[in-house]
């Protein structure tokens, strides 16, 4: 019907594929993946942590990532006429804001009276808060586009290959990713807090017996959840247009990624996040039909194979 | 199940006169009550499935299953009839339940849901991507069928929609209350309380849940042609995980211990959103959404459950 | 039992107020209000279109209201949301006609919505303007009695935009394609392509690329692009996605290296400001800018667009002006059937009756209702961008105004078959060109 | 008694992280009998029951059922085979009534998974019910099983395992949670029931009253191997069995 | 020291405890004896506030009713649940000082506490670089126990210790109270069992509990 590419796709592809292999598109297409990789993981980690910790699905994720944008673009667009530079901060400010705010009240008002409940209700009330969230956003930020690419413009564009990339995306964005990573395993491994979230993680009740206050640890964990979510957004916030519903998406898609690599799994999310980043590249340049489909096979593919996830473990209940 | 007391009866039988007589006053009502009895009927293989405490968050894509079959039937084959796009829609979503089935009863749980989203994103964008096919994001137009070979005027056609509608929503309302009172329905039931026990019976605990599952795609997919046919449209929309998210919302508003519930949440909601809409253009989400947390926080047993204990606290007093 | 009583009680109760919100009007005599119902996005992304659209209607309705109404009648508006889904759009179509009894709609922006509703429409015998959509195929297929779309269709809109690129830069080679996977993306593509393919043999399609509907990244094919250097990039995107699009390869350079077309980039001009670089095409769907060469000295024009800046705090965007062209076609129709009907107010068969072969003026050049297929005839005008003193975003320079007769499908025919007749020469037509602010 | 034998166990080894629980442990059931498997909390004789019935699967060694090797299959199907098993924490259908608890496991022994016939109209009703009055509990028939205190529940989860028709019944401490008071009522009416039914049966035990009084035979089970078996009177006489096990 | 009064349970719909009323005195060592199922476990983490509890639950005096669970074993009772239940991605001595941390105890009394506990413990000493969860079941009693003494000064709730332990680790275990005991003439033991033999030579208090009542309460003066 259009343009006769999608015939036969078969051929078609293996040609496609020796010229990927063979030349630089190999590298432009892993830079690009990189970037959306980097994304995708802060986003899915937390949701991820806020599984590990309290077992909720937090369906209002995506919102979270949505408000972190939008709440990041509005201070960058208020801080830019007195100094673009300031723009940096502001992004981290709307994320820490959101996070605390949003994941606080959420966590504190709803999540909190839910907890040994029906796994069912503790999803559909996190479904409630994202229908919530929706509709505010529409009310606070409207539905036109919202644009604040101040961050992104400062730095200066790098080619690789002849071809141009912002430093934003190719640095900037990976660099963050990895900070939250290590920072996250450092936090986990290395401060009491972090060892605190791991006890209560493996047993709450026996961590309340030595004196840990659980339900301060279900907070905090899920305002640093919702605040990994809120970077995500903020960080997005300098390369795309802003628009009602950009967290529908996200919300799938982290599950995606974070049930393949296995709820709970900080490094594997990381590593699922990258595949799924790189493969979504490497099919836009091969076959671009399918990227959509993408995240939703492999998580298929692997979920099939090992329903825990690629770096889960089971556990056989006790008769 | 509470599906033989008279008073449950007595309410049954007068939302059923509702559901028949107010589209007659109102006109416009017809196809509303269309879309909250055949979302209902979906509704209804939510409720099968959370029996067994399993909850799936991609069961739209049995709905997208029948009101694609009824897409398809219209853009390959030209005008069907409404009787073939029921047995054809319930059998492909029945075929499709089984083969998505025999994966995804070997989990529970948070993967169970997952499971099911992941499937149903895959048909969605599949949907979405085989423009060719699917005509895309627009949809298919699915044009008025006949019914047993009859051809109606648009304006009968809504009624002989309805009434339609309205039996198979009573036959399913009977049926699966039925199935659950059955050996099976109650073995449903055990995978929730103890699965581990079940296999201990000789029980093939992902058995049973395959026939649920399989029954709960089948008023999936007879859902599916019913909203298609009405709306005249299935648009990739069908197999989106908001809708999934819809269908279990809808279970919960109602309260999931009967079968009533299932229509008593879809009626609410499909009003609320109705009017809502209508009215207060902006804020149907937000509504929706609170309402939703109310029901989950101070109603846990849904409408029915509410209206249940009003009773109960009036019949003491 | 008792409660059977209550629950029938209620009900009757509910039936009652629904009742109450229908109230009946009598046909024939002058009513005391002419109600119109309009199908627009409010929510989701589309509303970059709804909300302008409606802010529009208000307007227009207000302005009609100020000068007696139409046919002495004034008009009163009721407004559906496209955003809230199928369902809730056909449930709440159906009340708008059988409850609220409008006399009219306006239906819908999205050509998913128009195919849902027109046949509806049909069912309903409700006159429809279909005041923004734009897929040829909805009238192509068949052949409606109370539909009518008041401006032009995609093939004219594709068309104006290619001869425009053919004559404004007849030597390019190759070309890509970044459009929004859906059914405009796909058909505004497949009508572009296959005029290209007649009028310009030789160019190279070297990428279709169809990224996802709001999709947040376009990073994958802007690198695409940038490593494939077509001489031509072309895109019927819009909104949220267009501006991404445009930002994301403007920051990378590949506005620079490549001649972009946005098909239907004037809804986002003043959106982009500074981010539109000087020289990209750009289409309106239509005759639509607010700068309108030929409507420079038109008092009614100037004074809308003032208005309207002033209530939105932008100038008008085309759907502004397709919301206008519906309601001059609807007061054109009216006008038509009572003079028909000698003076007194028509039934709803005789305005239908009076709408073929209608003319009307809205904000551009006169538009037609053609009557073999109800179909718009509308101009097109397309432009390339241009910074200019006193505006802090883009405008359009070197613009042609395309005459509508020539560039549309003749009826009968469907789009994509007459353009494959269509003939190298067919760029060569005769078309006016107008600078910024002359 | 030269009997056949029922169930047969092998070198069977198994260990939890640092925890063994055996490790090459043989054991034979004989038909007809009812052996009492005695020794320490936590030695490994549930460990026992679940790779006997395929819950667990040993690191090594087999079990063999009648002759037929049940060491790699599912409960359910062993279960099929005639193994019944009656749990230390019962194991029931909480939402269900006690009758109901039955009828699913009549339903299931007997493969009707009808879906029109409502359980509680399946043919099976009576005898399910007679079952409920052979470990009195007739009287919570229609309770839900959650509503149960400990001691009631133990006994519908020896009902639900008889349930089945077994020929070899497997209890984890069948009377742990039942008042002291009622323990050998019940225990006799147990009995009298498996010798009615000819099931064979072994108990893990902790209260050697118990044992002594309706063990056929007794075996030893402590770190991860069968010290001894034999008859109770000579087994619980035993000095290091006294010192180790019982704790006297 | 800890006192019951009334003390009523019910745990998804079963009435666990009934009427529970019990005083133990200060520096006794209390055998909680009964069957599984009886309400051993429940009576331990009632005390811990894990459970909806009705009547009067008192330490030292105090009612621990009005005490949030996460504070009570700042109050000085250490808590050792069945299964022993130690983290498992920490070491033993992780495991052992987290209570002291959580606490935020200073630097000289988390010595204190730490020494007390390898005093009762010597064989902790060699195991505390390993991981918990590679432990073995007599290792992981004993780095349990060794936690619980990081808080109970008061009082020590030991929940089915000497269940599933070879015969000459329980007498280890058991020599480890007896040195605690030896070192600590006022902290209340409380330890649950369901072999009433096997504690008879050692506590000097036994409270029998059957279906969820106390049966017998003995007490030695």
């Amino acid at each position: 019907m259009c343009g006769g590419r999608h015939g036969s796709p078969v051929p078609d592809l293996t040609s496609k594929l020796r010229v990927l292999m063979n030349s630089t598109l190999f590298v432009l297409a892993s830079l690009d993946g990189l970037s959306y990789a980097a994304l995708v993981f802060l986003v899915s980690v937390g949701l991820s942590l806020i599984f590990g910790v309290l077992r909720v699905v937090n369906v209002a994720h995506g919102s979270l990532y949505a408000f972190g944008a939008y709440l990041a673009a509005t201070l960058s667009l208020l801080v830019t006429p007195i100094s673009p530079w300031l723009t940096y901060p502001a992004l981290l400010v709307a994320s820490l804001v959101i996070g605390i705010v949003a994941g606080g009240l959420i966590e504190r008002l709803l999540l909190s009276r839910v907890y040994g409940r029906e796994e069912v209700l503790q999803l559909l009330i996190t479904f409630a808060v994202f229908m919530i969230m929706d509709n505010l956003q529409r009310m606070i930020w409207g539905v036109q586009p919202i644009y604040a690419a101040e961050p992104l413009k400062l730095l200066p564009n790098v080619s690789i290959f002849g071809v141009s990339y912002t430093s934003y995306q190719v640095i900037v964005l990976p660099v963050v990713a990895v900070l939250a990573l290590f920072g996250l395993r450092y936090f986990l491994r290395r401060t009491l807090m972090g060892s605190v979230i791991l006890a209560v993680t493996e047993d709450r009740e026996a961590a309340t017996a030595i004196g840990i206050n659980a339900q301060r640890v279900y907070l905090i964990t899920f305002i640093i959840g919702a605040t990994l979510a809120a970077l995500g957004g903020a960080l997005a916030s300098p390369t795309t247009s802003l628009v009602p519903g950009m967290g529908t998406e996200m919300i799938v898609l982290s599950f995606a990624v974070a049930a393949t690599a296995g709820l709970g799994q900080i490094e594997g999310t990381a590593i699922t996040a990258l595949a799924i980043g790189m493969a979504r590249a490497f099919v836009i340049y091969l076959q671009p039909e399918f990227e959509v489909l993408v995240p939703y096979l492999i998580m298929v593919a692997v979920l099939l194979v090992r329903p825990e996830g690629l770096f889960g473990a089971t556990k056989l209940r006790k008769i | 199940m509470a599906g033989r007391s008279p008073a449950l009866a007595w309410t049954l039988a007068a939302v059923v006169v509702a559901a028949g007589v107010i589209p007659i006053l109102i006109p416009s009502m017809a196809t509303l009550v269309v879309l909250i009895l055949a979302k209902g009927i979906v509704v209804l293989g939510i409720i099968i499935l959370l029996q067994a405490g399993q909850v799936s968050f991609g069961h739209a894509m049995f709905f997208a299953a029948g009101a694609y079959t009824a897409g398809f039937w219209g853009k390959y084959l030209g005008v069907g009839d409404l009787v073939a796009y029921l047995v054809v829609g319930t059998v492909v979503a029945t075929i499709l339940g089984l083969l998505v089935g025999l994966f995804v009863v070997r989990y529970r749980e948070i993967f169970f849901g997952m499971l099911n989203l992941a499937f149903s994103m895959v048909l969605w964008s599949l949907l979405e991507k085989m423009f060719h096919l699917t005509n895309g994001a627009d949809g298919m137009r699915v044009p008025r069928p006949t019914v047993f070979g009859m051809v109606f005027s648009p304006e009968n056609f809504q009624y002989v929609l309805l009434y339609l509608t309205l039996a198979i929503a009573i036959a399913a309302t009977f049926a699966v209350q039925r199935f659950l009172e059955s050996p099976t329905g109650n073995m449903l039931r055990a995978i929730k309380s103890n699965e581990t026990r079940l296999e201990y019976l000789g029980v093939s605990a992902r058995r049973i849940l395959l026939i649920g599952y399989v029954v709960s795609a089948a008023l999936g997919g007879i859902g599916g042609v019913l909203v298609a046919v009405a709306q005249q449209i299935a648009t990739p929309e069908f197999a989106y995980w908001t809708k999934s998210g819809e269908f279990v919302f809808i279970a919960i508003l109602g309260g999931v211990g009967n079968a009533m519930g299932a229509f008593a949440g879809s009626a609410v909601f499909e009003l609320v959103r109705f009017y809502a809409s209508a009215q207060l253009a902006n804020s149907w989400q937000l509504i929706l959404g609170v309402v939703l947390i109310a029901i989950i926080l101070f109603a846990p047993d849904g409408l029915i459950g509410l209206w249940k204990r009003q009773r109960a606290a009036r019949d003491e007093s | 039992m008792k409660r059977t009583g209550k629950t029938l009680k209620l009900l009757a109760g509910v039936s009652l107020l629904l009742g109450v919100l229908g109230a009946p009007a009598t046909a024939q005599d002058k009513p005391k209000e002419l109600k119109i119902g309009i199908t627009t996005f409010l929510s989701g992304p589309a509303a970059v279109f709804g909300e302008p659209g409606k802010a529009a209607a208000e307007m227009i309705a207000a302005d009609i209201n100020k000068k007696g109404g139409i046919g002495g009648v004034p008009v009163a508006l009721s407004f559906v949301d496209e955003g809230a889904g199928g369902e809730a759009l056909v449930s709440n179509y159906r009340r708008l006609v059988q409850d609220e009894k409008v006399d009219a709609t306006f239906a819908s922006i999205s050509s998913g919505s128009c195919n849902q509703l027109v046949p509806l429409a049909e069912d309903l015998k409700m006159l429809n303007f279909m005041w923004d959509c734009g897929a040829a195929s909805i009238l192509e297929a068949k052949k409606y009695r109370y539909s009518f779309r008041s401006q032009a269709n995609a093939t004219p809109e594709m068309l104006a935009v290619l001869i425009y690129l053919l004559k404004t830069k007849p030597n390019f080679k190759t070309i890509a394609v970044v459009n929004q996977d859906y059914a405009w993306g796909r058909e505004s593509w497949e009508i572009f392509s296959t005029a290209l393919k007649q009028m310009k043999p030789d160019v190279q399609v070297v990428a279709e690329l169809f990224p996802k509907f709001g999709a947040p990244d376009y990073s994958t094919e802007v690198s695409r692009l940038m490593a494939l250097r077509p001489d031509v990039v072309f895109t019927t995107s819009w909104g949220g996605d267009l501006d991404t699009l445009v930002r994301q390869a403007g920051q990378r350079g590949l506005l620079q290296q490549s001649t972009f077309v946005l098909a239907i980039g004037e809804s986002s001009v003043q959106r982009l400001g500074k981010d539109l670089p000087e020289g990209l095409i750009i289409g309106a769907r239509g005759d639509h800018w607010f700068m309108h060469p030929e409507k420079k000295s038109d008092a009614a024009f100037k004074a809308f667009n003032e208005a309207f800046k002033a209530k939105t705090g932008r100038w008008p965007i085309y759907p502004v002006y397709h919301m206008a062209q519906a309601f001059a076609a609807l007061q054109g129709a009216y006008d038509k059937a009572i003079k028909a009907n000698g003076g007194k107010w028509p039934t709803r068969e005789q305005v239908v009756d009076a709408a073929p072969n209608l003319e009307f003026v809205g904000f551009g050049r006169p538009v037609k209702l053609r009557a073999e297929d109800n179909q718009g005839l509308e101009a097109q005008l397309v432009g390339v961008s241009k910074k200019a003193d006193g505006f802090d975003h883009m405008v359009l320079d070197n613009m042609m105004i395309f005459d509508a007769a020539k560039i549309t499908a003749p009826a009968g025919q469907k789009s994509v078959e007459w353009l494959k007749t269509l003939k190298p020469d067919f760029a060569k037509m005769d078309v006016p060109v107008f600078q910024h602010g002359k | 008694m030269s009997a056949t034998v029922l169930l047969e166990a092998r070198g069977l080894a198994i260990r939890f992280g640092g925890v063994i629980a055996a490790d090459g442990v043989d054991l034979d059931v004989l038909e007809g009998e009812k052996l009492a498997i005695i020794g320490p909390n936590g030695a490994g004789k549930t460990t026992f029951l679940n790779i006997a019935t395929g819950y667990l699967k040993p690191q090594a060694g087999t079990v063999r059922f009648l002759g037929r090797e049940i060491t790699a299959h599912r409960p359910r199907d062993i279960t099929r085979f005639g193994i019944a098993r009656a749990f230390q924490i019962p194991q029931l259908f909480l939402d269900h009534t006690v009758i109901e608890n039955l009828l699913i496991a009549a339903a299931g022994h007997s493969g009707r998974t009808t879906l029109m016939r409502s359980l509680h109209d399946l043919p099976e009703r009576s005898e399910m019910e007679n079952l409920l009055d052979l470990v009195s509990i007739r009287d919570v028939a229609d309770r839900r099983a959650g509503e149960l205190p400990e001691g009631k529940r133990k006994l519908v989860d020896i009902a639900v395992a008889l349930a089945l028709k077994p020929r070899l019944l497997l209890m984890d401490e069948p009377t742990s949670g039942v008042a002291s008071s009622e323990k050998f009522a019940i225990m006799d009416i147990l009995v009298a029931a498996l010798d009615k039914q000819r099931v064979t049966s072994v108990f893990v035990e902790h209260d050697m009253d118990m044992v002594t009084r309706y063990a056929d035979r007794v075996a030893v089970w402590s770190a991860g191997k069968i010290q001894m078996s034999g008859p109770p009177a000579e087994v619980l006489a035993d000095p290091v069995v006294r010192e180790q096990v019982i704790g006297i | 020291m800890l006192s019951f009064n009334k003390v009523n349970v019910w745990i998804a719909g079963v009435h666990v405890l009934r009427n529970v009323t019990f005083d133990l005195r200060a520096g006794a060592t209390v055998a909680l004896i009964g069957r599984n199922g009886a309400g051993k476990t429940t009576i331990a983490r009632t005390t811990m506030g894990f459970t909806d509890t009705t009547g009067e639950v008192r330490l030292a005096g105090a009612d621990l009713g009005k005490v949030a669970p996460h504070q009570r074993p700042g109050l000085g009772i250490g808590y050792a649940p069945e299964d022993r239940r130690l983290f498992s991605a920490f070491t033993v001595e992780e495991n052992i000082l987290l209570p002291a941390r959580v606490g935020k105890l200073d630097v000289a009394e988390t010595k204190r506490r730490l020494d007390r506990a390898y005093t009762v413990l010597p064989e902790l000493a060699t195991l505390k670089a390993r991981p918990a969860g590679s432990l073995s079941g007599g290792q992981g009693k004993m780095a349990a126990l060794g936690r619980a003494l990081m808080l109970g000064t008061k009082l020590v709730i030991l929940d089915e210790p000497f269940q599933g332990l070879a015969p000459v680790l329980a007498q280890r275990y058991a020599e480890a109270l007896r040195r605690l005991r030896a070192q600590d003439a006022d902290i209340t033991l409380l330890i649950t069992e369901s072999n009433p033999k096997l504690l008879e030579t050692f506590a000097d208090t036994t409270i029998t509990i059957e279906r969820g009542e106390i049966e017998v309460a003995s007490q030695a003066a």
